[in-house]
């Protein structure tokens, strides 16, 4: 696979996502200048930095949802799924009324495809309390339970893996190794290694480096 | 001059306080709103120089680190 | 399979904030009750007199449906903001500008509606002439809406500060003011035996303007917030 | 045209050709504005019904009217920042705003105090008043929402949103006010009117307006050259002036 | 090394509520013109009237008081709840009496004493008789501090639930009832030529009662609802 | 080291912390009952279980911030320190005002002592900024420093390493280790296991189980 710099040329064709250039100075630091890749069908690709290294930063450019103070450009050619520090859980609602508020901008759902992606999370039993009696986990569950229900082929998780156990990041995991083989995109930020049997391109944003993107390896 | 003697125009026949307190405010605000920025300006290019001066100590030496 | 249609999702929006307006049987007594007691707060403050208060009512009135608005206005996105509901929201196909009227809608129908819907019975404890009712309730529904309207622009461009608490009232209040002199001029003339039509028909322009231009800024200004 | 709007959106010529400008423009004003004010104070003969206190037009009206003026000249910077995405024009119109608060504060504070001997009272909800109270609020709310945002390009966009709501709602806000002030009180309270007033009154005042307008330019112009220096302190052209 | 005295303790968590409230210097400014806003309100809905506004004045300012406190008091424990500091608080070693007494007093100084500072202006704006203003001042000094310290209990009991918006206003309005009363009544008096000594005297006897109590009962509900 | 089971028995001499056939049920859900443990100078238990297990709930009722709803009895023998889900920064505060006063109701410290603890937690540069500008990281950082000058010998942690970088995560665990070898002991919550050269003890609420402890191992 191929998660090249690309600088100053056409959005490959293909390519769900496209960064020229781009460059972050926040609070007098420079966290990553001229930085320039492009991000494929299939691509799994784990940006890694330490704390306050620009992971976040970099995403929510990526996403669209920083807008000013930065330089360069992102070019989106498909819909993008964003989960991101918050989840978005509402703690009044039940984690069904959740996920269906969740995926109503995306498409219509029936009601047992909801349930069933819950029951795929861990949550079967606890659809209807209220979310906001979810254990920690729980809580970042419910979101990530979109992810089995997403049409968008392009997915920015920030740190994913949060406050999920063990067995949860396994089967994370594996859905995004399926994601990535049925040609979706996944860029994820985490300070663990993905234990997977599947390529995984690094970005490692504790250089700030031109070309920051490393061959991955079988792990 | 209207008035006869500066005693006269303090005075202003018993409005004096009212017009020249007037006065005295309005001088006091436009004085601190063309004084504020010319103030606030030179205290910002004394920090920015201070900066460029740290910076370029500091160049030699790595940027921030996150090791405990 | 395909992506939902845009009324249907205005219509889940609307029904989702409803619900967690609503989520507890006691949430709907609980505005009804505020509105009660700070009516009769006014009594208490400014002294019994029936005569003067009768005269005042409609100006008491509509100062609380603002400050009721007002009190409620800041919490329009702030929670959707906090947990990150908000960002899913700029990012989701659909289009803002009707999101953005579902959320304040949904605001108005517990504020301003209700209140509008319960104002007789408020009239009434500050005795206010009874032909004026039909105004007032007129002149309410119309008002709060302009009023919710706006509203959601201050919280809107305050909701990514830390504190937006007092600076949302400042901006808004400006812009709540013409609505007050309408809204109780209105009902002011139906008690001085004048007819409230016009001020009726510039309430309801005002809405007109507010609908076609607030969600406008409303979504621009989320835009900003969200990047703050 | 093209060429200059380019070069208005340069920072680097804009904080040089400002420094130019207000080389000879502050001197001018401030002499102005202390002919205007002597004159006014001194050599005009007092008015036959309000004495002396009358004075106090030389400042209240100037003051008003040029605080007025400063809010669309800061809604026409804030709609050129939102169109045409300019980022200079969003240093003006957060510049317009404490001039324009200091202004209208001259003229609330000029008006209470010349309404003690006039009407006996400092304060009336006379409508020209109420609505310049509000103008302050309007003031003061851009104020507060810039200082509030932490980036500071963002701050700009969002008081840009709020001076075209403002735009919008001005001139509702004032017809309501007047409007609501006719309703409960037939006019009871008059300022002069502007026709009755005397030649030998009126030059002092013009002169006086004149050097407002000029003033409220130098002061716009002095917090822009800040509010560029502050936006671009990181670039080499602020570097070597600041080195320098 | 030793655990810090008790007063050095609670000298500390005042100053870090009142940094908190006056971080930027706009903070100071915003609910000085808040209240400026409001006054003007009253005004446009009750119309210009002089003599009527004169009448209205202690009151007009005593529920604005009393709305200011009933608009921030939700405020009070909720940022603190929301992230954690409260349990931090609970579980530190020294005495919550003060602690939380720390809490209201800061509240307190930056809408209680504010508003009593500047009321002066504002009752000049309404045109309240001169004579009346140095017990508009010290019954709003007295009668803020109950607020505040009776707004805390209400805050207190509704922090750990998930919308305690309205429902604070619901269990604290009939306690601020009383407050209101004899604040504007002791105003009225003065205008009316009375001594106002005793109203005041009742105002003190409140606040003394409520500063014994308050604290107590609201380290006890803090205690619950961190459990909620 | 013995982190046995004490049903009925007095507080054991010496210990820090000691639980008595505690039983919690929520939601209509037992998740543990009788558990019964002591918690010694230099001890390091590692509560485990999967997301929803009780791990946060226990460690509340251990700390004293849950006082309903469960049964059994926790004795307290010393002054404790608790870290929960939620950091306890406060966003317009700066990393040094925020530890300051965290540790306001413990002692008083010197400022450079704060300075120090700052520094120690990779927050060196960081120490005036609002904290709302921080990254997540970098927020839980500001929290974790209060380790640093801490005088508490039993702390209490709910997932610690949430959001920390693998060095933050290394540095994290060296302080742990230190804090029970000088006497101090550790209960904490965790999804990863804790790679510590010292004997960790495992209280692992999966199974919901009367003896819930298994000896830990040199890992
Ligand atoms: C706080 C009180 C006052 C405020 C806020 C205020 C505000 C204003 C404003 C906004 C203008 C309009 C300028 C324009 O549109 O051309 C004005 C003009 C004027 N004011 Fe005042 N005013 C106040 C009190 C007074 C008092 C007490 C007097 C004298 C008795 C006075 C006399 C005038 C005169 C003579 C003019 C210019 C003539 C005119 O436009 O009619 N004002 N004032
Ligand atoms: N509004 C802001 N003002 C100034 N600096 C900021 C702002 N927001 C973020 N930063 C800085 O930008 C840097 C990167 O933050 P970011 O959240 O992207 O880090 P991150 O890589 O996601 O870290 P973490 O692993 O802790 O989540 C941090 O050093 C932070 O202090
Ligand atoms: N107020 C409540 N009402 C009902 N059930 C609750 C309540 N609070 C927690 N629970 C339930 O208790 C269980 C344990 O929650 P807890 O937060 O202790 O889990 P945890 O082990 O910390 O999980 P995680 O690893 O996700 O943090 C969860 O299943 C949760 O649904
Ligand atoms: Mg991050
Ligand atoms: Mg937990």
């Amino acid at each position: 696979m191929s998660v090249a710099g690309h600088s100053g040329a056409a959005v490959a064709a293909g390519s769900l996502l496209q960064a020229r250039g781009l460059g972050l100075e926040r609070g007098g630091r420079e966290l990553f200048c001229d930085l320039s890749f492009a991000v494929r069908p299939g691509h799994l690709l784990q940006v890694e930095g330490a704390n306050g290294a620009g992971k976040t930063s970099l995403l929510r450019i990526l996403a669209g949802l920083s807008r000013y103070g930065f330089s360069g450009q992102v070019e989106r050619a498909a819909p993008l799924l964003y989960l991101g520090h918050h989840s978005a859980v509402k703690a009044m609602l039940s984690p069904r009324e959740n996920l269906a508020w969740h995926i109503a901008g995306e498409g219509s759902y029936r009601a047992d495809e909801i349930d069933t992606a819950l029951a795929q999370v861990g949550l079967y039993g606890y659809e209807d309390v209220p979310s906001h009696t979810l254990s920690a986990g729980q809580h970042r569950r419910v979101n990530l339970a979109r992810l089995y229900l997403s049409r968008s082929p392009l997915w920015l998780l920030d740190e994913p893996f949060t406050a999920i156990d063990r067995d949860g990041v396994a089967a994370l995991e594996a859905l995004l190794v399926r994601h990535a083989q049925q040609g979706g995109a996944v860029v994820l930020t985490s300070h663990q290694r993905l234990s997977v049997s599947y390529p995984v391109a690094r970005l490692d944003l504790r250089a700030g480096l031109k070309e920051g993107l490393s061959e991955g390896a079988h792990t | 001059m209207y008035f006869d003697s500066l005693h006269a125009a303090l005075a202003m026949e018993g409005h004096g306080p009212f017009v020249w307190g007037a006065y005295a405010i309005t001088a006091l605000v436009l004085l601190t709103l063309l004084v504020s920025p010319v103030l606030r300006a030179r205290r910002l290019r004394r920090e920015l120089a201070g900066d460029i001066r740290r910076r370029e100590a500091a160049a030699g030496e790595g940027g921030y680190a996150s090791r405990t | 399979m395909s992506a939902p249609g845009l009324l249907a999702f205005c219509g889940r929006l609307l029904r989702r904030q409803l619900v967690l307006a609503l989520r507890r049987p006691v949430d709907i007594g609980n505005p009804l009750l505020f509105f009660a007691m700070v009516v009769a707060l006014f009594p208490l403050g400014l002294g019994p007199a029936p005569a003067a208060l009768a005269g005042f009512a409609p100006g008491i009135l509509w100062i609380i449906a603002l400050l009721a608005n007002l009190l409620t206005a800041d919490n329009l996105f702030r929670g959707d903001f906090e947990d990150g509901s908000l960002e899913q929201l700029l990012l989701s196909p659909q289009p803002l500008y009707l999101s953005v009227l579902a959320y304040v809608l949904a605001q108005w129908l517990v504020t301003g509606l209700l209140l509008a819907v319960l104002s007789p019975l408020f009239a009434l404890m500050l005795g206010l002439p009874g032909a004026a009712v039909p105004t007032l309730v007129a002149s309410l529904l119309l008002g709060t809406a302009v009023l919710s309207l706006v509203g959601g622009i201050g919280a809107a461009l305050t909701v990514g500060l830390k504190r937006g608490g007092m600076l949302i009232a400042l901006l808004i209040l400006p812009f709540y003011m013409p609505v007050l002199i309408f809204g109780s001029a209105a009902v002011q003339a139906v008690v001085g035996g004048m007819p409230a039509a016009s001020h009726l028909a510039i309430l309801g322009a005002m809405l007109c303007l507010s609908v076609a231009l607030a969600p406008l800024a409303i979504s621009a200004a989320l835009r900003i917030s969200i990047d703050a | 045209m093209w060429s200059f709007f380019h070069k208005l959106g340069s920072p680097p010529w804009l904080y040089r050709i400002t420094g130019s400008i207000l080389r000879w423009l502050l001197p001018l004003t401030l002499i102005a504005l202390a002919v205007g004010a002597v004159w006014g104070l001194l050599f005009t003969a007092p008015d036959f019904r309000q004495g002396n206190s009358y004075r106090i037009i030389y400042i209240h009206v100037p003051s008003a009217v040029v605080a007025l003026a400063g809010y669309y000249v800061m809604a026409f910077a804030g709609a050129i920042s939102l169109i045409w995405k300019m980022k200079m024009a969003d240093v003006a119109m957060k510049s317009c705003a404490p001039v324009g608060a200091a202004l209208t504060f001259i003229a609330l504070v000029t008006g209470a105090i010349w309404g003690k001997p006039t009407w006996g009272t400092w304060w009336v909800w006379d409508a020209r008043i109420t609505s310049m109270l509000i103008l302050l609020f309007l003031y003061l709310g851009v104020i507060a929402l810039y200082e509030a945002f932490d980036n500071k390009e963002a701050a700009g966009k969002a008081c840009a949103v709020l001076t075209l709501v403002g735009t919008v709602n001005i001139p509702i806000i004032y017809k309501s006010v007047d409007w609501w002030y006719s309703l409960h009180q037939p006019a009871s309270i008059k300022f002069t009117g502007e026709s009755s007033i005397d030649p030998s009154m009126l030059y002092p005042l013009l002169l006086m307006i004149g050097s407002f307008y000029a003033l409220f330019t130098c002061a716009l112009l002095m917090n822009m050259r800040l509010e560029i220096l502050r936006r671009e302190s990181r670039t080499g052209w602020v570097r070597k002036l600041v080195g320098a």
